[in-house]
């Protein structure tokens, strides 16, 4: 019974989608916009971030829709066509597949994680419909060149690196307390050994020797023995690179185990994943450093527009956004303002409009903190990283020095575990 | 030489607490000689009803234990009657494929299930006594870590006293043994085998809590520990009580040791190697008894 | 001349001694009674025979190579070939299927091993049953088929164990009259058993193992007048 | 009987014409995988099911093939069709070094060694960085248009590769279940003492089957390597991938020729759509008619002898 509604299924999808086929692609009906998104919700350590992203993403199409839609092509609304990769390349790839030729979806966003959007988006680019690639970090991912790949909100793990690292130095230099060794813990992936290969050298630059140097595979069960043995190596500043679990275990245990350092800098990410602090505890993630792409609510929510994100955000779902709801929510805009220059739901008309996108000082921008603008291999290289510290359980900009909110002091170095 | 020695009881702390997650697991498959898959998601079910208990009924970890066991017991009994007898039935006298595929797909449901019902966040009880430390000099040892050893080792030594000294454990030991000779002797396996599934899952009610304490709770820590307690199950011998609890501060000590000389990448591949080692050269398992 | 021979055969369990110092030989065409109180080490010397198991101490020799601790496959290719006592039918496969395992051993293709198997089945009078899976035979047809299994891989030696246990007087009597026939075909049985009027009927000679010790090696009748051999009967608590 | 002589022919020219069924690339997707799942199965049912070793380690073949020939490709220029043969080579070396010690485990203790070989095998190569490309895996160069370097943006192509792949792996099965070997195997799963009585030299037999079997997922790994044009450790010998395989054969009927195929069709179409309480319902029902489809597929297999 079921095995043959199952067939049944089966053959009226693919009957559909021959339909469909034969109707070609003239038809890009203008009173809905249909984009796809691709995010992990389940099945991997990135699930949780890939929710706050979700709910920031539908936010912004309620808002856009609310506002009228896309008014260039006569109030047409965005349609969200939302599918969960769980973290999984191979998902993401056929569910590309699925949303451009089945979905008929004129544009992509996605999907947070590099290892996933590197070959997904290779799909979009072979059936040239554009992609918007919200914050994953590969390098690769606009070095190929693609034509339909875009990333407005981000800038290759490099960058974050960069940006601990001229922290590291520019900290060292003001307070004239200079870190002298230092530790370099990773995750084992693509994206931990790009920020690692970058810090590794920074490092060397600044005259700070590595006296510790050690990967870790994601989601480890007990990752004790590595703090253990981080402790021994008396490092000066510590340089982590870690997803929301680790970080969390990380953490704590150099709370437990009291690994005395000036200070701690966390990669963005797990550092500043909104369940970070209240999961390791206010005592424990005390002073800890991290990058951020995003400057927090002090330096960047000054706009009606800004704050209607904010409290719609917070009201409905009880917590507060962070780089990852931001970033989503501004590409949706962002697309937006294409969709409007470009007149047109054709995928082409769309990657024309994107690639001309040039926002200064707008309320996208004051949002996100950096200007928008794609250079030949359609990356922005606007975006920069802020270095934030954790203080009784709060995030403050302390770097660039210009962003830190009055009444806020920066601590460097750190107290011991056992003075505080 | 500190890290060395911190390491060592580190690898003690940690492994009590495996040990103890693999005790349940050893018993029914001792007992059954099922390859229960679910047992990893069991864990996990187990550390989101401590994580409840602590934060909706304002319990003291230590003080949820004896709820979540009785929850789990039940849970156990349960699983047990409803759900892998008659799957269970249908193979007695062949190796029990069907109970493996069964449990597989537990192990899928229960994880999407926790993720519908507890979102996919990591979760961690709230207060201070997990951060808890004792300082001996150099040495630090964390509440939950001393905690964990002693309430690991009273659980085995309850257990070794159960099943060696009441009427029920002897039935159990017996079944596992022979089932056949045992059901002439009038014990009936069904029954057995519910208590046996049940009291596996209880103790999982304790190795929750204990784990809860170091390591947070997500929708899908149960594949993190479920393949290494089947590991601890075979080094310490398949069945063998005290066993489990050995083969877990073996794993314990290797994993925290081998870090030290090791990158902590390898980690996972040392504590394989040394498991085909063992099963290689004592398929028996460091402590258990040659089979006839 | 001997066919199969054990000589000073011994065999520990932990520190048991199942069987102590055992010699004797079975001679080619002769059909050789091996009996016992239960527990004697009867089905422990066939083991040790058939390779499942090696000696501790001592030699087992079969036709002039010494094949003591050799693999069980090896010493069923050079015929010596044992059934087991709880018989083993490949449950799952048909009982031609069952057959065709053993007449492989002679035939690679298939066909020709399907045919050498009927014909094994026929003479059993199975042949009518050949599609049957294994497992529903009664316990009279797995104890033949345990027995048709063996005799396709024609061997020279036959081991049997307890192949009558269980039986009722007129499968009994049909099975010996099978082992007689096998017999006369020139097949050389040494056979363990139970019930003393076959073992009586269908013997040249037979060996009497006690606590894993021989204690009578003799023609049955000279061996039912054996005081040992009465006393190791009626002071066993067995029959 | 003469229904059934045609029905060979008839599926075979259903598979040949079914692409032109799908107007899009994405359906044709989904049955390259289900295919691909297929041969899988049918390669591990040599070993698995017909010989009834449980193995949960089958990935490691499946990664050894991916692996070499992805190497091979990237370092020495060598077309991945002859890389994939290296591939099966190294996967049957590995079947022996895995399998002799593995063979004296009986049921759950060899399932969990081959699970364990697998492991090992994952974290070295995630441990490898500069050969294997360490965790973050391997590009397989992009040629666009290849078909001599394995290689083609249509994913026709990758559709007869697999179906043809499908069809050898029918054929291996079916040679095994009619032959001395498969007699010989069957005697094995059923009682491996009672078979080495009759003279089957059990290990031996055992090991042959192992690789095959290995040498046949491996190719499989290459396959998917050319698909997907990206392979990392955790894809292709991840614990996950070895227990799939597994369980479709098992759910399909292990042991049995057409079991294999059908289980990963059946396990595809829900699994494509990602729903775990699908998965259930379908994990039910074929423990509850596990008994029907192998007593159908049992049938085949006696009228096949």
């Amino acid at each position: 019974m079921k095995r043959s509604r199952m067939w049944r299924a089966a053959t009226a999808a693919a009957s559909a989608a021959v339909l469909a086929g034969a109707l070609g692609s003239a038809a890009w009906a203008a009173d809905t916009v249909k984009v796809g998104y691709l995010i992990p919700l389940s099945g991997t350590a990135a699930a949780a971030i890939g929710q706050e992203m979700s709910r920031a993403t539908h936010l912004a199409v309620d808002h856009i829709n609310e506002e009228g839609g896309i008014k260039a092509l006569g109030g047409a609304k965005l349609q969200l066509v939302e599918v969960d990769t769980r973290g999984d390349p191979q998902v993401a790839i056929t569910e590309a597949e699925r949303l451009i030729n089945v979905e008929k979806v004129s544009v992509l966003i996605g999907a947070f994680q590099s290892s996933v959007t590197f070959p997904a988006s290779a799909i979009a680019e072979k059936y040239q419909v554009p992609w918007i690639v919200d914050l994953s970090a590969k390098a690769e991912i606009t070095e190929r060149g693609f034509k339909y790949v875009f990333r407005p909100t981000q800038i290759p793990s490099s960058g974050n690196a960069d940006s601990a690292a001229d922290f590291i130095a520019w900290a060292g230099k003001t307070t004239g307390k200079q870190p002298k060794t230092g530790a370099i813990v990773y995750e084992n992936t693509d994206w931990g050994q790009d920020l690692a290969n970058t810090m590794r050298k920074r490092m060397a630059e600044m005259g700070i020797k590595v006296v510790f140097d050690e990967s870790y595979p994601p989601n480890s069960p007990n990752l004790r023995p590595l703090v253990v043995k981080l402790k021994g190596a008396h490092p000066d500043v510590i340089s982590m690179t870690s997803y929301t679990g680790d970080a969390v275990q990380l953490q704590k245990l150099i709370a437990q185990l009291r690994v005395d350092a000036m200070a701690i800098v966390g990669s963005a990410a797990g550092h500043v994943d909104r369940t970070f602090v209240p999961t390791v505890g206010v005592k424990a993630a005390d002073m800890v450093f991290t990058t951020n792409g995003w400057a927090g609510y002090d330096s960047a929510i000054t706009t009606p527009f800004a704050r209607r994100f904010w409290d719609q955000y917070v009201g409905k779902y009880q917590a507060d956004p962070t780089e990852f709801g931001v970033t989503a929510y501004a590409d949706v805009w962002i697309l937006k303002d294409a969709l409007e220059r470009a007149g047109s739901a054709d995928p082409k008309a769309i990657r024309d409009a994107l690639a001309k996108t040039d926002m200064k000082d707008n309320d996208i921008t004051r949002l996100v903190g950096y200007d928008i603008a794609f250079d030949s291999k359609n990356q922005n290289t606007l975006k920069r990283f802020v270095v934030q510290q954790i203080k009784d359980g709060k995030y403050y900009t302390v770097w660039p020095s210009k962003l830190t909110p009055a009444g806020y002091k920066m601590v460097w170095p750190v107290p011991d575990w056992s003075d505080r | 030489m500190t890290s060395i020695l911190q390491a060592l009881f580190d690898g003690l702390a940690s492994g009590a607490i495996y040990g103890i997650i693999a005790l349940g697991l050893s018993l029914q498959f001792g007992v059954m000689k099922i390859i229960n898959f679910a047992h990893g998601s069991f864990l996990m079910v187990a550390m989101y009803l401590t994580f409840w208990a602590t934060s909706l009924l304002g319990l003291h970890l230590l003080a949820a234990i004896p709820l979540v066991v009785a929850v789990l017991y039940l849970v156990g009994w349960g699983t047990q009657r409803w759900l892998i007898e008659p799957v269970y039935r249908k193979e007695a006298t062949r190796e029990p494929i069907s109970v493996l595929i069964f449990t597989t797909g537990l192990w899928i449901f229960l994880d999407n299930l926790f993720l519908v019902l507890a979102g996919p966040d990591y979760r961690t009880p709230a207060g201070d006594w997990a951060n808890g430390v004792f300082v001996l000099g150099d040495l630090i040892f964390t509440y939950p870590q001393v905690a964990g050893l002693v309430v690991s080792v009273l659980v085995t030594l309850l257990l070794v006293l159960f099943m060696r000294y009441t009427r029920l454990g002897r039935a159990i030991r017996a079944t596992g043994q022979d089932r056949e000779a045992a059901s002439v002797l009038g014990i009936d396996s069904a029954a057995v085998y519910r208590t046996s599934f049940a009291i596996g899952l209880a103790i999982l009610g304790v190795a929750g809590a204990l784990l809860l304490a170091i390591f947070p709770v997500d929708p899908f820590i149960g594949d993190l520990f479920g393949v290494r307690a089947f590991i601890i199950v075979v080094l310490g011998g398949i069945g063998s009580i005290g066993g489990a609890l050995a083969g877990g501060l073996m794993v314990g000590l290797i994993e925290s040791l081998g870090a030290q000389f090791l990158p902590i990448t390898y980690s996972e591949a040392l504590i394989f190697a040394i498991f085909l080692a063992v099963l290689y050269f004592r398929p028996q398992g460091l402590f258990g008894v040659e089979r006839a | 001349m001997s066919l199969l021979e054990f000589r000073d055969v011994t065999r520990q369990f932990g520190g048991l001694r199942a069987i102590d110092q055992v010699s004797f030989e079975v001679r080619e065409n002769e059909t050789v009674g091996l009996i016992g109180p239960n527990g004697a080490g009867k089905t422990t010397l066939f083991s040790m025979a058939s390779g499942f198991l090696a000696p501790s101490a001592g030699e087992i020799w079969f036709s002039g190579a010494r094949i003591d601790g050799r693999p069980a496959p090896e010493i069923c290719r050079r015929g010596l070939v044992r059934t087991f006592q709880i018989v083993r039918p490949f449950g799952e496969m048909s009982v031609l299927d069952n057959v065709m395992i053993g007449s492989f051993l002679h035939h690679r293709d298939r066909a020709e091993a399907r045919a050498d198997a009927l014909a094994v089945l026929r003479r059993f009078g199975m042949a009518e049953r050949a599609g049957q899976p294994a497992r529903t035979l009664t316990l009279a047809g797995r104890k033949r088929l345990e027995v048709a299994k063996v005799i396709a891989t024609r061997p020279r030696l036959l081991m049997l164990d307890e192949v009558m246990a269980g039986l009722t007087r007129v499968e009994m009597d049909e099975i010996i009259a099978l082992i007689r026939s096998l017999r006369d075909d020139g097949v050389t049985i040494l056979l363990v058993e139970h019930n003393m009027h076959a073992v009586m009927a269908l013997s040249d000679r037979v060996v009497v193992i006690h606590h894993g010790r021989k204690i009578c090696d003799a023609e049955p009748e000279v061996a039912a007048n054996d005081p040992a051999v009465v006393e190791a009967y009626l002071g066993g608590d067995e029959e | 009987m003469a229904a059934r002589a045609l029905l060979l022919p008839l599926g075979a020219a259903g598979a040949l014409l079914l692409p032109l069924a799908f107007g899009n690339p994405y359906a044709l997707s989904v049955v390259i995988l289900a295919l691909l799942y297929a041969y899988l199965a049918l390669s591990w049912n040599l070993i698995g099911g017909i010989t009834g070793q449980l193995s949960l380690g089958h990935a490691a073949y499946f990664g050894i093939g991916a692996y070499t020939s992805t190497v091979l490709f990237a370092d020495l220029g060598l077309t991945p069709w002859l890389g994939m043969l290296a591939g099966a080579v190294l996967a049957g070396i590995a079947a022996v070094v895995i399998g002799l010690p593995c063979f004296r485990l009986r049921g759950a203790y060899y399932a969990l060694a081959t699970l364990a070989a697998a492991v090992i095998l994952k974290v070295v190569v995630e441990n490898s960085n500069e050969l294997l490309g360490g965790p973050r895996g391997l590009d397989v160069r992009l040629l666009h248009d290849a078909p001599l370097y394995f290689q083609h943006t249509s994913k026709l192509f990758y559709y007869y590769v697999v179906l043809l792949l499908v069809g050898g792996a029918l054929a291996a099965n079916r040679w095994c279940l009619r032959s001395r070997f498969g007699y010989y195997l069957t005697a094995i799963r059923n009682d491996q003492e009672a078979a080495a009585a009759l003279g089957v030299d059990a290990r031996r037999y055992k090991l042959l089957a192992a690789v095959l079997s290995a040498a046949m997922t491996a190719i499989g790994g290459t396959f998917y390597a050319q698909y997907a044009l990206f392979i990392s450790p955790e894809k292709v010998f991840g614990v996950h991938l070895s227990v799939q395989i597994a369980v479709i054969c098992i759910i399909g009927g292990r042991g049995t020729l057409w079991g294999p195929l059908l289980g990963a069709l059946l396990l595809l179409m829900v699994v494509m759509r990602f729903e775990p309480r699908g998965v259930i319902a379908l994990l039910g029902r074929a423990l509850s008619g596990s008994r029907r489809l192998s007593g159908k597929a049992a049938k085949v297999r006696r009228e096949a002898a």
